[in-house]
């Protein structure tokens, strides 16, 4: 008996090809509509400096956004990244001390202390079994806690003025925005195309069914949070080189803002879903939302309204096409 | 050069305006007004309760520093104990640390609100209690409290925008930058700074955002006032050193000339920028060690000595008057670090011991 | 309709009094389709009371899909309902089981976190005022149905704690809870064995007599031909036939399904018995495991039966490392490799395990078939690290080719696919690894006919390449078919070992359930 | 023969079952009876009437919104908004009392039909637009302090002279808000063991495909626990107004992060179908135990944030959570 069989042939289904194209290009339709609405109410957002100083400040959230998606895809959750933006910013003001030579030293620092509270999360999370929101919300006291014991308060030394490089732009680039797409650009290829990628997709979806496939899946998920963690290192690293000077609020709101950019861009909450490209989507207009509401001399309220409104939007726009699973 | 200046409490007010402030109306009635302590009147040492800002930036620890140093100082005959709770700078921790506090049945209590009208009614219940209470650095919405120490923070606002009027011969675009909506520090200041634009019909205010005391944010405001008005920009009102950093450091990186700033305090990096780079200002203060005359002041109503009923600190606590760049350089300290804000009254051993001074790592 | 929830045990013959059709229930031309997949094409059914109607088909046929349109648990895109003489509008599904159809799902529709009780009567709680709940009467009336069907469960225990089986027969009395007059069965029968199928076949044969009808969904057609009237079967989303069970043979039936004639034999080969690969010994764990001992031959069939709950999925689990040993070892004798404590590293050691609860333990649902199929084995399929596409490729085409998985693409999320095709998913995932040993954990679960003779032909090929296989199954006419031996469980421990020849349904059965202290003595 | 005759027995699971759904729990009182000797034992005025009166009232005002916190949570849902709805409330009720005593009752109508508009949104989006709950309360958060601050960015309104003396009210020698936690402790326990709602919401948590099949009104159900949770929200913001006397809208900001903490510290998961009332309160006791201490005690002000997070951390990873 011939063990081939004809394949039942998929029926085009229009309406189902709509839904799945909004889900798919949801995103990229709502900022293009923001930025068709940006040329009428703020032709300004087109000029090349606007546009540097846009990219430059979403370069801020687009690299910490980029972990939190990864820690997003392996269904966990990182708040511990507001944390890490202040503990970075004190270690590269201690050990930088205003000396330019020791910038690599004092980030290298950072990026050790901040893969130890990755390494902190990804142990509570699969060790312990802590639910990822408890876990890096519990770390996140910690660390803030940690840095002020350390300092006692007061962080001391400055910041190397060198990392002021990070506030330059040619034409429309500059260091931050080359290394948010660039790494945007290494993670999205290591999510399609490295069997790392595929692991982080399957413990997602599946914890139990990874685990008997022989994925070492508390290794996946503890890697997966030690990148968030970097990511935020590298994210406070830009911001720090942008205010120059030890700030204690310090990218106060990256945190929620980082979830939301992920989630807007199509990443799901319950793991194994969404990807980098979305993200950037979704970093793009938290960002180019902000920066038209200065524009515009809107309020600050109005803002937090907008934004609360545009995520509901966003992911309305999922929600719909995803009616049917 | 602005010699007028100097004297803030020398700044005129029209009626309306204080007509309009109910914060004006009850400094200025206070300033006359003196509390009866019999009351309070008990032996000593006392154990006085601090609800501080707490541990949330350099201006506070050096604020805390302070207040430990000074204890220390007047020897454990005349302060026992010093009861202490951190807020975090926030109100929500700060209601029932209160509480936490006046369950421990101090003799006064001195308290850095983390905002008026949430801290109004613990402030009466402590008074009702019978604890006395001195008022630190800002103010409370209820007036049953025996003394506040600080400063005229309406005043400090409106100088701060004449200053920028000046600087402007009263014509051209103001960019202004608030702290956080909803503190009142923060609001009383903005309050000012409105009235006096309001009153100089040659001001135009470009916009106005928050900026959160954010050096960050008001960077991130700053930038994107940059490239929408560029160099329209003629003045700049900033209600705080931090963000006063922020304005400056977008400035430096667009390679713009930066106009005079109505904005900047006594903080040792606010005015590092400021010299190298020349920049116009007229700075506040707003001293940590204000904290010493909030002591001096509990111990004054536990003697049961008469009291103001607002004390200002300026010109008591020394080199604590504002000052412009002109000056600015009598201020600056080499080797103090960044975040520290003067004047300092302790000895220089106990600044160099917290890490607040940077002579040792060169 | 009154609310399900009376007092009395069932509500007879109450029914027709209408008197407009002989038709309890008419499906005219329902047509659905998902994400791109027509699962249904105008398909018509109809149903008189009292009959027992065999539904049957081959794997993403489209029977599931039907009864949840029935249940209103999903909407058809075009079609009627008519039920009890009316058209049935788009209705909730609390309002379509107060009119008296159930369904009890295939995959397990319990709240685990549960009890047992609660999840008899969810959604139809008795209540005092208020919105109190009367726990007193649902605690007898749901010890009265487990007592009247023979069921012994404690009825305050989370449904978590059961096994698959035990909440199999929790889902029957839910369903039977509800006094229905229609009631879908959607293979039911899949997870129970032996005495507990003769249980519910005994259920349905008084259901039916007190005038029930009962569409029964079921891959094992001998169940069929015993129980139903009559038998409908689709094939790719259309009806192919509607018959009476008397104009039907096995073979028909088969043909109907397969769209070709389909020889039914248990594929064989002679063969010697091979090299000891794996020897598990006093193997125990911490739930039921009671130690275990067996050998594994090369290129051997090794079936474990049991009945539900004695311990087979666990010492699946345990062989592969997937839960910790308490006591006893298990070695792998080949390949130097002896010890393993955990399922990547069993995994290297040349085992394989296709689990047995496929949404679980199987399947990565949200994700494509390509991504399931070779999870697996990516180390093979990557320079440093980076997946070589071309050859993924191949190997999704020929797993597909091989065991006929129906799908539009590969890269179709497997939460798509039927039940019988995502089985195969896994099924081909393992087969990519190459293993030595594999363990397979009922494999033919709601597989259909046609593709259970290829699996059945593949285990046979695998043999031949000496490979060692352990087949966990509760169907006996496959596990005697099949196994070179077999091994009963009863109770966390071997009961006996019978050679091929020597077993026969009744020693099995015997085996399998006799009491705990001769248990292990055989 | 018996179906059931294979089966295990089924009690002797029951002990381990309790231990299990109940490790947490204990672990939480263990935890609070430590803090409480070392209260005692290095401070003569924790262990006052007047100390622990205090402590008391002040877990009403975590301990409420944690309630409705665990009955989201139960449903697998979650609510960012509760803070931001405080702060609202607070807004709301004090500019509407405005000072008054007659204007008590429409200050109370009007802060719970806020609390009931907020959980009905809620409800709406998370039921008809089908957007996770953590997005929508997370939206909701922000939008909230919007409003707040668009309703006022500087305190506003006036408590009237009995809502402000309420906050000192006792019965015995317990404050009234400490009652009124405590009625609402035991209501929930009933609401969830013996009315169908409450087991609506273990089914919907549990399960919720299930649930839809089984005809539990799954929206309804939901429209309920956001409701309920808002409301808590919207009470908290009225006993902050009796706290305060005024409307500050610097009040509620972090609300939400710790009625989730003290919930998942007591043992309820994340994961929805799972929750104990005793277990929050637990939570919520040992959070505010912790800060209360931390100031009884005159901790070095530079060590309590790090003492915070070990207390934290500790309480959640010693007791090894039921995955999913
Ligand atoms: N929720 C769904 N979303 C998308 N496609 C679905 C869904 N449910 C079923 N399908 C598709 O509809 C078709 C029919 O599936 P259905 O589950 O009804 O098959 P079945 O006859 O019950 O098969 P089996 O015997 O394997 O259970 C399949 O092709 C399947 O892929
Ligand atoms: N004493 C016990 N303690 C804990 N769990 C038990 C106990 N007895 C049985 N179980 C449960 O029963 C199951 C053991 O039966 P298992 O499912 O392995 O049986 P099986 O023979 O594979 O039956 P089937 O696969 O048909 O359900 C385990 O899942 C385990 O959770
Ligand atoms: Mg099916
Ligand atoms: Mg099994």
């Amino acid at each position: 008996m011939s063990l081939t069989k004809t394949y039942q042939a998929p029926i085009a289904d229009k309406r189902w090809k709509t839904r799945k194209f909004v889900a798919d290009y949801g995103v990229y339709i709502a900022l293009l509509i923001l930025l068709l609405a940006g040329a009428v109410l703020t032709p300004k957002l087109y000029s090349v400096d606007t546009i540097a100083v846009v990219m430059r400040q979403a370069s801020q959230l687009g690299i910490v956004a980029i972990g939190q998606t990864l820690v997003l895809l392996v269904a966990g959750l990182d708040l511990s990244v507001g944390g890490i933006f202040i503990m970075t910013s004190v270690v590269v003001a201690e050990v930088g001390n205003g000396r330019d030579e020791m910038v690599i030293p004092a980030i290298a620092t950072a990026l050790a202390l901040g893969a130890l509270v990755g390494l902190g999360n990804g142990l509570l999370v699969t060790k312990r079994r802590v639910p990822p929101f408890v876990a890096t919300l519990g770390m996140l006291v910690l660390v803030k806690g940690a840095t002020q014991a350390y300092t006692r308060g007061v962080p001391g030394g400055f910041v190397p003025e060198v990392l002021g490089i990070v506030n330059r732009s040619w034409s429309f680039l500059s260091i931050p925005l080359v290394l948010w797409l660039g790494l945007s650009a290494v993670f999205i290829f290591i999510l399609r195309g490295t069997s790392y990628g595929r692991r982080v997709y399957a413990v997602g979806s599946n914890m139990e069914a990874a685990r008997l496939s022989g994925i070492p899946v508390d290794l996946i998920r503890i890697s997966v949070y030690v990148l968030g963690s970097l990511f935020a290192v590298i994210s406070g690293v830009v911001l720090t080189g942008y205010v120059l000077y030890v700030d204690r609020f310090i990218g106060s709101g990256l945190d929620l803002d980082s979830i939301a950019a992920a989630v807007v861009g199509g990443t799901a909450f319950v793991g194994g879903r969404g990807g980098l490209l979305g993200t950037i989507a979704g970093v793009l207009i938290i960002q180019i939302l902000s920066t038209m509401v200065v524009l515009l001399g809107l309020d600050v309220e109005v803002q937090f309204i907008i934004k609360g409104l545009v995520i509901l939007g966003a992911v309305t726009l999922y929600s719909v096409a995803n009616v049917e699973s | 050069a602005q010699d007028d200046d100097g004297d803030m409490l020398g700044f005129e007010f029209t009626d309306e305006q204080i007509e309009a402030s109910p914060y004006l109306q009850s400094v200025l009635s206070r300033l006359d007004e003196t509390y009866d302590t019999s009351d309070f009147a008990k032996d000593g040492p006392y154990r006085i309760a601090l609800a501080a800002q707490g541990t949330s930036n350099a201006w506070s620890a050096l604020f805390d520093a302070h207040a430990n140093w000074y204890v220390e100082h007047l020897g454990e005959d005349v302060v026992a104990e010093l009861l202490y709770g951190d807020a975090q700078a926030s109100a929500d921790i700060q209601v029932p640390q209160v509480e936490d506090l006046l369950a421990q049945e101090p003799d006064a209590l001195i308290l850095v609100p983390m905002g008026a009208a949430a801290l109004s009614a613990p402030v009466e219940r402590a008074m009702m209690q019978g604890v006395p209470v001195v008022l630190c650095a800002s103010a409370v919405e209820t007036d049953n409290f025996v003394t506040e120490v600080g400063t005229n923070l309406w005043v400090v606002g409106a100088s701060l925008a004449q200053y920028v009027v000046d600087q402007l011969g009263g014509e051209g675009n103001v960019a202004f930058m608030t702290g956080i909506p909803g503190v009142t520090t923060s609001d009383i200041m903005e309050e000012g700074a409105q009235a006096v634009f309001d009153a100089n019909p040659g001001i135009n205010i470009l916009d106005k955002q928050p900026g959160f005391w954010s050096p960050a944010d008001a960077k991130g405001i700053m930038e994107t006032w940059l490239v929408q008005y560029g160099d329209e920009i003629d003045g700049i009102w900033s209600g705080g050193a931090q963000m006063s950093q922020g304005i400056i450091s977008a400035y430096l990186d667009a390679g713009l000339d930066i106009p005079p700033i109505g904005g900047g305090e006594w903080q040792n990096g606010f005015l590092r920028l400021a010299l190298e780079h020349d920049i116009k200002y007229l700075a506040w203060q707003y001293p940590n060690a204000m904290i010493t005359m909030c002591i001096d002041a509990a111990l004054q109503i536990l003697a049961g000595e008469p009291i103001a009923r607002f004390i200002d600190f300026s010109g008591v606590i020394p080199n604590s008057e504002p000052f412009t760049d002109v000056e600015g350089a009598d201020y600056f300290r080499e080797e103090w670090s960044d975040d520290v804000h003067g004047p300092i009254t302790m000895p220089d051993e106990k600044l160099a011991e917290l890490g607040f001074t940077t002579m040792d790592d060169g | 309709m009154t609310k399900a929830v009376s007092g009395a045990p069932r509500r007879f013959g109450c029914r027709f009094s209408l008197g407009m059709s002989e038709y309890i229930l008419e499906m005219r031309n329902i047509s659905k389709s998902f994400a791109g997949v027509q699962a249904l094409k105008e398909v018509s059914i109809r149903c008189k009371p009292g009959l027992v109607y065999g539904l049957v088909g081959e794997n993403g046929a489209g029977k599931s899909t039907l009864m949840k349109i029935l249940a209103g648990a999903y909407r058809a895109d075009a079609g009627e309902i008519i039920y009890k003489g009316a058209i049935r509008d788009q209705a909730s599904t609390a309002e379509i089981i107060d009119s008296g159809i159930s369904i009890i799902y295939q995959e397990l529709a319990l709240v685990r976190q549960m009890s047992v009780a609660e999840n008899i009567f969810l959604g139809r709680e008795p209540r005092k005022r208020l919105g109190v709940l009367d726990l007193k009467l649902l605690h007898e009336r749901s010890s009265a149905l487990l007592e009247r069907l023979g069921i012994e469960l404690d009825l305050h225990l989370p449904v978590s704690e059961l096994t698959i089986a035990q909440q199999q027969l929790v889902e029957i009395a839910k369903a039977l809870s509800q006094n229905a007059d229609l009631i879908v069965m959607d293979e039911p029968s899949a997870i129970l064995a032996g005495s507990e199928l003769d249980q519910l076949f005994r259920i349905i044969e008084s259901l039916k007599s007190q005038g029930v009808t009962v569409i029964y969904i079921s891959h094992r057609l001998e169940e069929v031909f015993r129980i139903a009237d009559e038998v409908t079967v689709l094939k790719d989303g259309e009806l192919v036939a509607t018959r009476p069970i008397g104009e039907l043979d096995r073979a028909t039936l088969v043909e109907f399904m397969v769209g070709r004639p389909l020889d039914e034999v248990f594929p064989q080969t002679e063969h010697e018995q091979g090299e000891l690969v794996l020897v598990a010994e006093d193997v125990s764990t911490d739930t039921i495991l009671a130690g275990v001992s067996l050998e594994l031959y090369a290129g051997e069939i090794l079936g474990i039966a049991g009945m539900v709950g004695s311990g087979r999925t666990e010492l699946a689990r345990a062989l592969f490392g997937a839960d910790p040993l308490t006591g006893g070892s298990v070695q792998l004798v080949a390949r130097g490799k002896t010890k393993w404590g955990s399922p990547a590293q069993a995994i290297s050691a040349g085992l394989a395990l296709v689990p047995e609860d496929r949404k679980a333990h199987g399947l990565f649902t949200a994700l494509s078939v390509r991504i399931n199929v070779t999870i697996p084995i990516l180390p093979s399929l990557t320079r440093l690290g980076v997946l070589k596409r071309a050859a993924e490729d191949e190997i999704v085409r020929e797993a597909q080719a091989r065991l006929s998985i129906v799908m539009s693409s590969s890269d179709q999320e497997t939460q798509f696919l039927s039940g019988g095709n995502q089985q195969k998913v896994v099924l081909a995932k393992w087969l990519e690894t190459d293993p030595n040993v594999i363990i397979l954990d009922e494999p033919t679960r709601g597989v259909d006919v046609g593709a259970k003779f290829e699996i059945y032909k593949l285990m046979r090929q695998l043999n031949d390449r000496g490979i060692a296989i352990v087949m966990i199954s509760s169907e006996l006419p496959e596990i005697i078919g099949m196994s070179d031996r077999i091994l009963v469980m009863n109770d966390g421990r071997i009961a006996g070992e019978l050679a091929r020849e020597e077993a026969g349904e009744a020693r099995i059965i015997e085996l399998a359930t006799m009491g705990g202290s001769e248990a292990g003595q055989s | 023969m018996n179906l059931g005759a294979s089966l295990f027995d089924g009690k002797s699971k029951g002990r381990a079952v309790f231990l299990r759904r109940n490790g947490p729990i204990i672990m939480v009182y263990a935890f609070i009876l430590l803090l409480v000797i070392i209260g005692i034992t290095q401070s003569e005025r924790f262990f006052t009437e007047r100390n622990l009166t205090n402590v008391a009232r002040q877990s009403a005002f975590l301990g409420i919104v944690a309630l409705g916190q665990m009955l989201v949570i139960l449903t697998a849902g979650i609510d960012l908004s509760v803070g931001s709805l405080v702060k609202v409330s607070i807004l709301v009720s004090a500019i509407v009392m405005n000072g008054e005593s007659g204007n008590v009752l429409p200050a109370i109508i009007a802060t719970l039909g806020l609390g009931v508009l907020v959980g009905l949104i809620h409800g709406f989006l998370i039921n008809e637009l089908r957007i996770a709950p953590f997005i929508v309360t997370l939206a909701s958060l922000v939008i909230l302090r919007g409003v707040g601050l668009t309703i006022s960015s500087s305190p506003v309104g006036k408590a009237s002279r009995e809502v402000m003396m309420f906050y000192v009210q006792k019965i015995g020698p317990v404050p009234v808000i400490a009652w009124m936690f405590f009625v609402l402790i035991v209501l929930t326990m009933l609401l969830l063991r013996y009315t169908v709602f409450g087991k609506y919401l273990y089914a919907v948590g549990g399960n919720i495909e299930v649930a839809r099949l089984s005809g539990v009104p799954i929206k309804a159900v939901r429209y309920g626990v956001y409701v309920l949770c808002s409301l808590t929200a919207a009470v908290t913001g009225l006993l902050w107004l009796s706290r305060m006397g005024v409307g500050d809208p610097a009040i509620g900001d972090g609300i939400e992060l710790q009625t989730i903490t003290a919930v998942i510290i007591g043992g309820t998961s994340l994961f929805g179908g799972r929750a104990s009332v005793l277990g929050t309160l637990g939570g919520v006791l040992l959070l505010g135990i912790t800060a209360n201490l931390l100031v009884m005690l005159g901790v070095n002000q530079f060590i309590q944030g790090l003492i915070q997070g070990l207390i934290i951390v500790a309480a959640v990873a010693l007791y090894k959570q039921e995955g999913d």
